[in-house]
């Protein structure tokens, strides 16, 4: 057990690769066998997260130097830089990774039925076995060129399996533009990297951490490694992309790249809080990042109130909802080199901007999952063209209800707990930005009850009288992000002290990090 | 309005990457902390001639195993895209 | 900037290739010309990777046969042969996917087909 | 298809070509080269082939699922090759040192033993084979892709 949280790290990222090589071997000596192969592998990572985020939340920062004689040397003997690759998760990471695993568990238990109509499903997971393998190592990884590697394993098989149902048209469309959009951010992330191992030579985010010295070159660097992320998470002047990719991807795959477009953000921080935090005052970086929240938070709904594709109308929501998270975490950034505001309300707004990854996280792929599951029964994505889908859909619509209130903010459930942190937080930094909080909020409902009063109410229209309720494994992919949702309601307060708060703290305590590696 | 838009980023984007090839270090003398120790210790420490290799297989091999996962992403994908279509 | 050219001549032909790979891609609407200004601008950045491993008077980092100890960078080159690998890749499932478009809609021009605008 | 002369010719000189790709494998780590790039020469010579026989000929002896065999065994190879150094670290070379290709050369500049480099040769080999048969796939894939588009317009 000792041996296998040591290795976990890795594991999680080499166990979902090593399953994607073996898939198309066995896919096609049984399909049975394949999809049991796929639920196993995500199910034994969710499992390796769950003990290696325990044992974080025990023993802190945990360090893994790939090739070396011993999996904490992280600094060869007698010299005084890493060398090697290191994977070093923290509890922010991990948190990432909790999310991305259940999700990615949900979406392939979801797919195994919504697919099944399609050609081509072995290459299908094992693109989805690849997506989730780069993912992780998005997450854990602490070097910056292997951050880079694994960004693209992540947008290339994303972008793949957004075209995945080749006979539409539109489909390859939004693949490719994905694929573009990855590849010039990709490329940018990867020019900044060379500006920094052209000043010190050092790849490993720690020890850059450690010696950078904030000059006009590491400037240039952060602008483009802020506008690279920026691109793919997709905020206002880069979110073009974003609806066209996230409409005509299967629905468990736009659940997926909802998390992965979460992955990218969390990369953002991981650069602004750990690699640059106290080496200059993070004002003004920390305003843009909120400017750029607050407009993707009003651009998004309103451009999403007169949509009636309802995949598109999510879409935009997604946006909006991306820009809350912005706003409260780059409140948290304004205020890092003041430690008195920190203390009084900085943390506060980055914990309430994590905990809106966290259940963004859950509701939006329930969302997508349950346009999935309409588009699945009734073929169209027209929001119109839909009605009295609640007679026949029972509990489709029980789901939806319980996406729609989350991601409005109703009190009882746990959207309103982490917009709740972050409209208190952000009133005390400035009051102005957190009453356009709560108007967003307000229009998101008014949007959602619309799309809500379309689908299911009203009469059953003829044109849908044989619907059934759809197949069971579809059902449980959808319970399992509903049955997240009602946990947090429950227990926002657990929630919040077991895993926000350290992933805060981690995010702020940039010595930690750095002495994780360095040592000292 | 595209255009303008297209200009301005265009000419912020140039003037970044010149100021950049100003301030950057001269050509042909680059800090090498990590990569003396690699010059010095790729021999004994993998035993490979050549260094290079040294580095992509041993010192970054994980960034190979990436790269690799690619190229199989990539040809996972092409193939997918372009697969027979179901017989109707 | 004390030897050779008065000015770092190999990263001004990196900020060209770069800058030229961007105008390409925001002006053109033909999304096989877009496809080659990704290309350009990966072939950029890859030469901006592997002139920073030279060393003045160095050779390749290979013991075999060297006729001096003085050599360049490794780690550069590594990470060049890494990122060609991926802009191989990269671009072949973009043609792919533009041969399919092409297929669907009969043109290859992003301004025709529906969603590519912006 | 191509003429007779120019079929003759690149059947003698793909023979050259994959032999010097493997040539570039296998030496990978003594001398310039490696698993890539030795993978990239050979499938350059399958690229000579099937513009020299044209794409339909070619996938008659040769089948894409072949080749995505072949390459999900080359990867399978390496993830293996990293996983066998797990005892202490994943991909800890773990060959150094042993009695397989386990010698330690001299250090500095030396004539070069092919017995030397613990793992990377193997690991050389897993990514020649996997790159020779990925590109190839691509290759072969997309030239039958277009040509059926040249027929049906």
């Amino acid at each position: 057990m000792d041996k296998l949280i040591t290795h976990s790290p890795i594991l999680i990222i080499a166990i979902p690769l090593l399953a994607a090589f073996l898939t198309p071997l066995i896919s096609r000596a049984n399909q049975k066998a394949r999809d049991v192969l796929v639920i196993t592998t995500l199910a034994f990572a969710e499992f390796l997260v769950i003990i290696l985020a325990r044992d974080i939340c025990a023993n802190g920062i945990h360090i893994y130097t790939l090739g070396a004689s011993s999996p904490t040397l992280t600094i060869p003997e007698q010299y005084m830089v890493p060398v090697r690759i290191i994977l070093e998760v923290d509890a922010m990471s991990i948190f990432m990774c909790i999310i991305w695993a259940t999700v990615s568990l949900a979406a392939a238990i979801y797919s195994l039925s919504s697919m099944k109509e399609e050609t081509g499903r072995d290459r299908f997971y094992t693109l989805l076995l690849l997506m989730v393998g780069g993912t992780f190592g998005m997450m854990l990884t602490g070097d910056l060129f292997n951050l880079f590697v694994f960004l693209e394993i992540s947008s290339i098989a994303g972008g793949a399996l957004a075209a995945f149902r080749t006979r539409f048209a539109d489909a390859l469309e939004g693949g490719l533009k994905y694929i573009i959009i990855s590849t010039v951010g990709a490329l940018m992330v990867l020019f900044a990297i060379g500006i920094f191992y052209a000043q010190y030579n050092l790849l490993n985010i720690a020890a850059l951490a450690q010696v950078i010295q904030y000059t006009m070159l590491d400037k240039i660097a952060l602008t483009l490694l802020v506008t690279a992320f920026a691109m793919k998470t997709g905020v206002v002047p880069l979110h073009m992309w974003f609806p066209d990719t996230y409409t005509v991807a299967p629905a468990s795959i736009t659940a997926m790249l909802v998390i992965s477009s979460h992955a990218c953000m969390y990369l953002l921080f991981r650069i602004c809080f750990s690699l640059y935090g106290v080496t200059l005052n993070m004002a003004t970086v920390g305003w843009i990042i909120i400017i750029l929240g607050v407009l993707s938070m009003f651009v998004g709904v309103t451009m999403a109130v007169p949509q009636t594709d309802i995949k598109r109308l999510m879409s935009y929501h997604a946006i909006s909802q991306i820009g809350y998270m912005w706003l409260g975490v780059g409140v948290g950034l304004a205020v890092l080199g003041n430690p008195e505001a920190l203390a009084t309300y900085g943390r506060e707004a980055i914990s309430g901007g994590i905990f809106h990854i966290l259940n963004h996280a859950v509701y939006k792929p329930l969302l997508f999952l349950t346009a999935g599951a309409l588009f699945y029964r009734t073929g169209t994505r027209d929001l119109n063209r839909m009605g009295g889908l609640g007679h026949s859909m029972k509990l489709t619509s029980i789901f939806f209800i319980i996406g729609t209130l989350s991601i409005s903010g109703v009190p009882p459930l746990n959207g309103f707990a982490s917009k709740f942190m972050i409209y208190e937080s952000v009133y005390r930094f400035n009051p102005i930005l957190a009453v356009i909080a709560m108007l967003v909020s307000i229009i998101t409902l008014a949007s959602f009850t619309k799309a809500f009063q379309s689908a299911f109410m009203g009469p059953e229209l003829s044109a849908y009288k044989g619907v059934k309720e759809v197949p069971k494994s579809m059902i449980i992919g959808m319970g399992i992000p509903a049955a997240g949702i009602i946990f947090f309601s429950l227990f926002p307060g657990l929630i919040v002290d077991w895993i926000v708060h350290p992933a805060a703290d981690a995010l702020i305590n940039q010595a930690t990090y750095i002495n994780a590696v360095m040592g000292g | 309005m595209r255009k303008i838009a297209m200009a301005a980023s265009l000419s912020v984007f140039i003037a970044f990457l010149i100021a950049a090839t100003l301030v950057i270090h001269p050509f042909g003398y680059p800090p090498s902390q990590m990569d003396d120790y690699i010059i010095e210790n790729a021999q004994s420490e993998t035993g490979a001639n050549n260094v290079v290799t040294a580095v992509v297989f041993d010192y970054r091999g994980f960034d190979t195993l990436g790269e690799a996962t690619i190229l199989f992403t990539a040809v996972t994908g092409v193939v997918m895209l372009f697969r027979r279509k179901k017989r109707e | 900037m004390t030897q050779g050219a008065p000015f770092n001549v190999p990263f001004l032909a990196v900020a060209a290739l770069i800058g030229i790979a961007f105008y390409i891609i925001l002006s053109q609407r033909n999304l096989i010309k877009l496809v080659m200004g990704l290309g350009i601008m990966a072939s950029g950045v890859n030469l901006f990777l592997v002139t920073l491993g030279y060393r003045e008077g160095g050779v390749a980092p290979i013991y075999t046969h060297a006729p001096i100890e003085r050599m360049v960078l490794p780690v550069p080159q590594a990470l060049t042969l890494t990122s060609i690998v991926i802009a191989v890749a990269t671009l072949a499932l973009m043609l792919s996917m533009v041969v399919h478009i092409y297929r669907h809609t009969g043109s290859i021009d992003s301004e025709e087909s529906r969603t590519m605008k912006g | 298809m191509m003429s007779k002369i120019v079929r003759t010719i690149s059947n003698i000189l793909s023979l050259f070509i994959f032999v010097y790709g493997l040539y570039i494998i296998i030496h990978g780590h003594l001398t310039p080269g490696g698993g890539f790039q030795g993978g990239a020469v050979v499938a350059s010579g399958v690229a000579l082939l099937i513009v020299a026989f044209g794409s339909h000929n070619i996938h008659k002896s040769l089948k894409e699922h072949h080749l995505s065999i072949l390459e999900s065994g080359g990867a399978l190879i390496f993830i293996g090759l990293a996983f066998g150094g797990i005892a202490t670290v994943f991909f800890y070379n773990f060959l150094v040192g042993s009695s397989i290709f386990g010698h330690i050369p001299p250090s500095g500049p030396n004539p070069g033993d092919i017995w030397t480099g613990g793992v990377i040769p193997f690991m050389n080999l897993a990514v020649g084979l996997k790159v020779l048969a990925g590109l190839s796939a691509i290759l072969l894939v997309m030239a039958l892709a277009t040509s059926v588009m040249e027929v049906e317009e």
